[in-house]
């Protein structure tokens, strides 16, 4: 529930959004006297998919997130609260086309964005994999909670240690020598991925000063036009030149053969 | 009046003996069908301690449900038991010892249980009488191994006991006759009851009961073999031994066994062998399980007959459409039998070819390594040159040996083996791991597959070497370093040496044989994938589940 | 994860650069090029420890074969010593 | 009855040999090659050895005149899987491409050895699908055995055309994925019949989730792929009202 928690603190004069299903919270309100159309993922028990309700990204989320993103008015942006477990894992989700339902979430975030409505996204749990891809990879600019819950990756650890035959002492020594693996909200940062770190002491409860803390961040990144960025973008932030050299180099090298 | 009485009693205790046992399961039989629900009280109150009963274990075909019953009866009442079978290869096979309800086994092959029964043994408490092949096994079904009762598994029954075994007939034939007709008992289990049967496969009146099985019984595909999988080297293996034996001896006769390395070979044969002009003259007649990857060769026209072990699932159709081809009764379906093929696999086919897991240097073969108890099979029926062979043909008598008039032919006894198996493991070695295994787990001899004066040719990704040229056993060894590539073995070929036994044909390389090593790709495949397969089949071959990628 | 080193003097050069398979389970990527300096050398990566002598052995081979100058790269997922030396063939043909 | 040798299997063949196959003759002119020699610095680590392209074939080449990207992701390299280095390619690759571009995708998605690098590029790759497909065709092909999962399954339902053969499959969370995490009895991935019922080429095309389907033939996949390009871009895959009448058709009753 930490996303429903997070964007009814943050929004101010916040007014629910009629016709999303409950495990879509979308709320319209304001921060700093500009509009904003905040969007959680949250569990609910006796969602219609049963593989999708402990807060997964399924078939219904995707489609609601997408009509949330296009629907809002024209003044609004985007502000995606993250706290994904992961997607719905379900034959009835693969047949019907998950992957759909991730695509036109991603779709209209960066077509909202291309047209120039700042997307931000505060991670404040579990961003993991094809959920975060589709709700959160795509804002111009990205803070997080700099809390132990927060996680970031593209499997859950136990899932790892099963796809990769290892034990989960090994997947931890992996991700403590290759930064790639790490799930901490630190390492994700050093890539250059994340625009900002809040320091909060429950995330579960914020305290005014941190919500204003989070408010201000994001009313400035908005004043600096900082959510209309593309992903690529964040290969040009500081930490990035080191940290994903790599990346820069075959860029570089792709754009001299061209 | 007395005496003959007593005369009677004397040399009619079978037949008594079995009239006694069939009144005590009276209570579950209506006509000749059993009750399902009440079988493992019929098998208890059927079966004496120490009894010797045939439980059908094939290759393929599995009497399952009468295993799992058997499995479950009371060992205080069934205990000590004698099981006789081809292949010991369910889990509840290996139970029956557990539970002390079998004490002795004679069988062929073990595959997946071999693990567990050689724990068994380390544990006493299995006996193994001797490990056969599956000729010597019944061979002594009709010697000195006569099943008191058999269980063995049927596709369809009518009321009369007459039994459908369809495709796969395998050894039902040789289990019953040499039950029924010691006055032993046969219960087959039925994947169902029917007015009337397709053909008859069994007689009813060797039939003692049927029992309509709680789910149709367990079968594996083991000999479809997916064309994706089959590399570069197994091709290139393909090639070389088409053209360094197979065109080199015009072998028109045949056993492919079980493998990735045979199936290159059928799937090259329209597209290799095709363009050697060979159609026609070789790999014209086989006994071979109706093996998915012949399906090309087939279809192109190569192949004139083929008699069958046992059946293969998904191929029930094609074969029913290529009666031509197949061995198949009134009624389309294919017949097999597996003692029939055994037995024209060993005296009338001139070749047999088949992989294995180690090689001496002696080309002494066995698939049996430390802690494992898998058995024979067929293999070494087919792969020994059988001395009681009278008839003559182009290849056999292409290796003749002999003079003044007595000379006789031979059988081509192939071994196919890349010279490592993954993980650098060596397929040819100094030594057998069998060699070391007389005495324990069973054996009384060591067990090899395929003695090494039995076998006379070696082909692997190196070349061919022809041992049954070389004029010693030196040269033998020599011709078989040659090809070992740097396997221990392999280690001590000496340059010079091998450019001598090249010279007289002892050895060849691929460039020798016109093979070459580049043109060794899977575009030679004449499927690539099982769909490839079901193309070529017009749609008839429905390959299992697990086998499909559409 | 083995890496392994041989070198030889001499030989005739290869005239083009030659890649092929891939790092893939029994397979592996060969990349054949001609040589910096003088003679043949083989550098192999793979994912299986324990087997250096048979790769040496099966390189020797392949070099006292093809005497050729030429730098070639291996990178190995468990190929057996046939897959290794049909795609060493493979690759010199291309690369000649 | 086509036996395998009188065709052109696209399966059989190499990333590098589909796009020379697929391009006009002559025309492919490969970036960042293997003896480029721009591999993973990470596998090493985790006791996989790298391959010398990433796992991915990039390029420029012609398609019918026009100037496209050419991407194939090699299905052999740990299951397709895109990391940093493969990962930019792709990105940098549709970035830059004037006419369009086409995606030869047997890609499991995110590469786990280097989870996080993967999720950026492929957020990344989404983006520049999006941005490129708006003026010039982007087209996706999946008839290899791996299939297109994960998270280069959210990029592929992104292009203008997605081309399938019935080997293809087409999905977020792979078979074994799925059984591993909801159990056997949610889906017991040795059912193969069931995996490409569930998200094989005929399924997907029949559902509209692709739109072609071709043979396993490099030659009808060239065909189709320049009729592809012709083709306007796909709007009802991802129609919001079209989504929605479909998964309440694959709701629970």
């Amino acid at each position: 529930m930490k996303g429903a928690i997070w964007a009814q603190a943050l929004l101010e004069n916040a007014r629910a959004v009629p016709g999303f299903p409950p495990s879509v919270i979308v709320l319209d309100g304001t921060i700093a006297h500009l509009a904003y159309r905040a969007i959680s993922i949250l569990p609910n028990a006796s969602a219609r998919f049963p593989r999708a309700r402990n807060g997964e990204f399924g078939l219904d989320e995707g489609l609601a997130v997408a009509e949330a993103v296009r629907g809002a008015s024209g003044d609004s942006a985007i502000l995606s609260i993250v706290d994904v477990p992961g997607q719905a894992f379900g034959r009835r989700e693969e047949a019907a086309g998950l992957h759909l339902s991730l695509a036109v979430a991603v779709e209209s975030y960066v077509e909202e964005r291309r047209r120039g409505r700042p997307i931000f996204a505060l991670i404040v749990g579990k961003a993991i994999s094809g959920a975060f891809l589709a709700h959160g990879m795509q804002a111009g600019w990205i803070g997080a909670l700099s809390d132990g819950d927060v996680e970031i990756h593209v499997m859950p650890a136990a899932s790892v240690a099963r796809v990769t035959r290892s034990t989960d002492d090994e997947v931890a020594r992996i991700a403590s020598v290759v930064p790639a693996t790490a799930r901490d909200v630190a390492t994700f940062a050093a890539f250059g991925a994340l625009d900002a770190l809040f320091d909060v002491i429950d995330s579960r409860a914020p305290a005014p000063a941190e919500i204003e803390q989070v408010r201000a961040a994001i009313d400035q990144a908005r004043r600096e036009g900082l959510g209309t960025r593309a992903p690529a973008d964040r290969l040009r932030r500081p930490p990035a030149a080191a940290r994903r050299a790599l990346a820069l180099d075959v860029r570089r090298r792709i754009d001299e053969a061209w | 009046m007395m005496a003959m009485l007593a005369l009677e009693g004397r040399w009619n205790t079978r037949a008594a003996g079995k009239a006694q046992r069939l009144a005590s399961i009276a209570f579950a039989l209506t006509g000749k069908v059993l009750d399902g629900e009440r079988i493992v009280e019929v098998l208890e109150r059927l079966i004496r301690p120490g009894d010797r009963v045939c439980l059908e274990g094939n290759n393929q075909k599995q009497a399952d449900f009468l295993s799992r019953n058997l499995a479950a009866v009371d060992p205080e009442r069934v205990h000590d038991m004698h099981l006789v079978l081809s292949v010991l290869g369910r889990p509840e096979h290996v139970d029956l010892f557990e539970r002390g309800i079998a004490r002795k086994v004679d069988f062929s092959f073990s595959g997946p249980q071999s693990l567990r029964l050689a724990q068994l043994v380390e544990d006493g408490r299995v006996e193994i009488g001797a490990i056969h092949t599956y000729l010597e096994l019944f061979g002594r079904y009709f010697i000195d191994l006569t099943p008191n009762v058999a269980l063995v598994a049927a596709d369809a029954a009518d009321a009369a006991g007459n039994l459908y075994t369809g495709a796969n007939t395998e050894e039902t034939p040789a289990i019953v006759e040499a039950t029924a007709f010691r006055n032993g008992i046969v219960i087959a289990q039925v994947n169902e009851t029917t007015g009337e049967l397709p053909r008859v496969d069994i007689p009813g009146s060797w039939v003692d009961a049927v029992v309509v099985a709680d789910r149709p019984y367990a079968i594996e595909p083991l000999f479809t073999r997916d064309p994706a999988e089959i590399d570069d080297v197994a091709i290139l293996m393909a090639m070389l031994a088409i053209r360094g034996v197979y065109e080199s001896h015009r072998v028109r006769r045949l056993n492919h066994g079980i493998g990735f390395d045979t199936a290159a070979i059928e799937l090259i044969l329209p597209t290799f062998g095709e363009s050697l002009g060979l159609r026609g003259e070789i790999c014209t007649h086989w006994a071979l399980n109706p093996h998915p990857t012949l399906i090309p060769a087939i279809e192109s026209g190569w192949v004139e007959s083929i008699h069958s072990f046992g059946g293969e699932l998904g191929m029930e159709r094609y074969i029913a459409a290529r009666s031509d081809v197949f061995f198949t009764g009134p009624d389309g379906s294919l017949r097999s039998n597996r003692a029939f093929a055994q037995m024209a696999g060993l005296y009338a086919t001139d070749l047999f070819i088949g992989s294995t897991l180690q090689l001496d240097r002696d080309a002494n073969s066995s698939t049996a390594t430390r802690g494992r108890i898998a058995g024979f099979g067929g293999a070494p029926n087919m792969g020994s040159d059988p001395h009681g062979r009278r008839h003559a043909s182009d290849a056999w008598l292409a290796l003749a040996r002999g003079d003044d008039g007595i000379a006789r032919g031979r059988k081509l006894v192939v071994q196919l083996v890349e010279t490592f198996r993954a993980s650098g493991v060596p397929t040819i070695v100094e030594r057998l791991d069998a060699a070391g295994m007389v005495g324990k787990a069973g054996f009384a001899i060591a067990p090899v597959m395929i003695y090494g004066d039995d076998v006379t040719h070696v082909v692997t990704e190196e070349g061919v070497a022809y041992l049954y040229r070389a004029e010693n056993v030196d040269d033998r060894r020599a011709a078989l370093a040659a090809i070992a590539g740097v396997t221990p073995v392999g280690m001590e070929r000496r340059q010079e040496r091998t450019a001598a036994l090249r010279a007289v044909g002892v050895v060849a390389y691929p460039q020798d044989l016109g093979v070459r090593r580049g043109d060794a790709r899977r575009s030679l495949l004449a499927a690539s994938s099982m769909a490839d397969l079901v193309r070529w089949s017009d749609d008839l071959y429905d390959p299992p589940a697990r086998f499909r990628s559409w | 994860m083995q890496r392994i080193v041989l070198e030889r003097a001499g030989g005739t050069p290869v005239t083009k650069r030659a890649h092929l398979g891939a790092v893939a389970s029994g397979n592996l990527e060969v990349l054949c090029e001609p040589p910096a300096g003088d003679g043949a050398t083989i550098v192999v990566s793979t994912s299986v420890d324990g087997y250096e002598p048979v790769w040496r052995a099966t390189l020797e081979r392949f070099l006292e074969q093809h005497f050729i100058a030429a730098a070639i790269e291996i990178n190995d997922f468990g190929a057996t010593p046939a897959m290794v030396s049909l795609r060493l063939e493979q690759a010199l043909e291309l690369a000649r | 009855m086509t036996p395998a040798t009188l065709r052109r299997s696209y399966v059989e063949s190499t990333p590098r040999e589909r796009i020379v196959a697929l391009a006009d003759p002559g025309t492919f002119r490969e970036i960042l090659d293997p003896f480029a020699r721009c591999s993973s610095p990470y596998l090493a680590e985790q006791g996989v050895v790298a391959q010398r392209d990433d796992g991915v074939v990039i390029g420029r080449a012609l398609l019918e005149g026009r100037d496209v990207g050419a991407i194939a992701v090699d299905g052999r390299f740990l299951g397709g899987s895109i990391g940093e280095i493969g990962g930019a390619k792709i990105a940098r690759v549709l970035e830059r491409a004037r006419d369009g571009a086409f995606l030869l995708l047997d890609t499991g998605g995110i590469r786990l050895q280097e989870a996080n690098l993967g999720l950026l590029a492929i957020a990344e790759i989404c983006d520049a699908i999006v941005a490129l497909r708006e003026r010039a065709p982007v087209v996706a092909v999946i008839a290899g055995r791996v299939g297109c999962y994960g998270g280069m399954s959210i990029a592929a339902a992104l292009c203008s055309q997605i081309v399938m053969s019935p080997v293809g499959r087409f999905g977020l969370n792979g078979p074994e994925v799925i059984e591993q995490e909801a159990g056997i009895e949610e889906f017991d991935a040795r059912d193969r019949p069931a995996t490409w019922r569930a998200t094989g080429g005929l399924r997907r095309v029949a559902q509209g989730h692709a739109d072609i389907l071709v043979e396993d033939d490099l030659d009808d996949i060239a065909r189709t792929l320049r009729e592809a390009f012709r083709a306007t871009r796909n709007r009802e895959r991802l129609s919001l009202a079209r989504l929605r009448d479909r998964f309440a058709e694959s709701a629970p009753a």
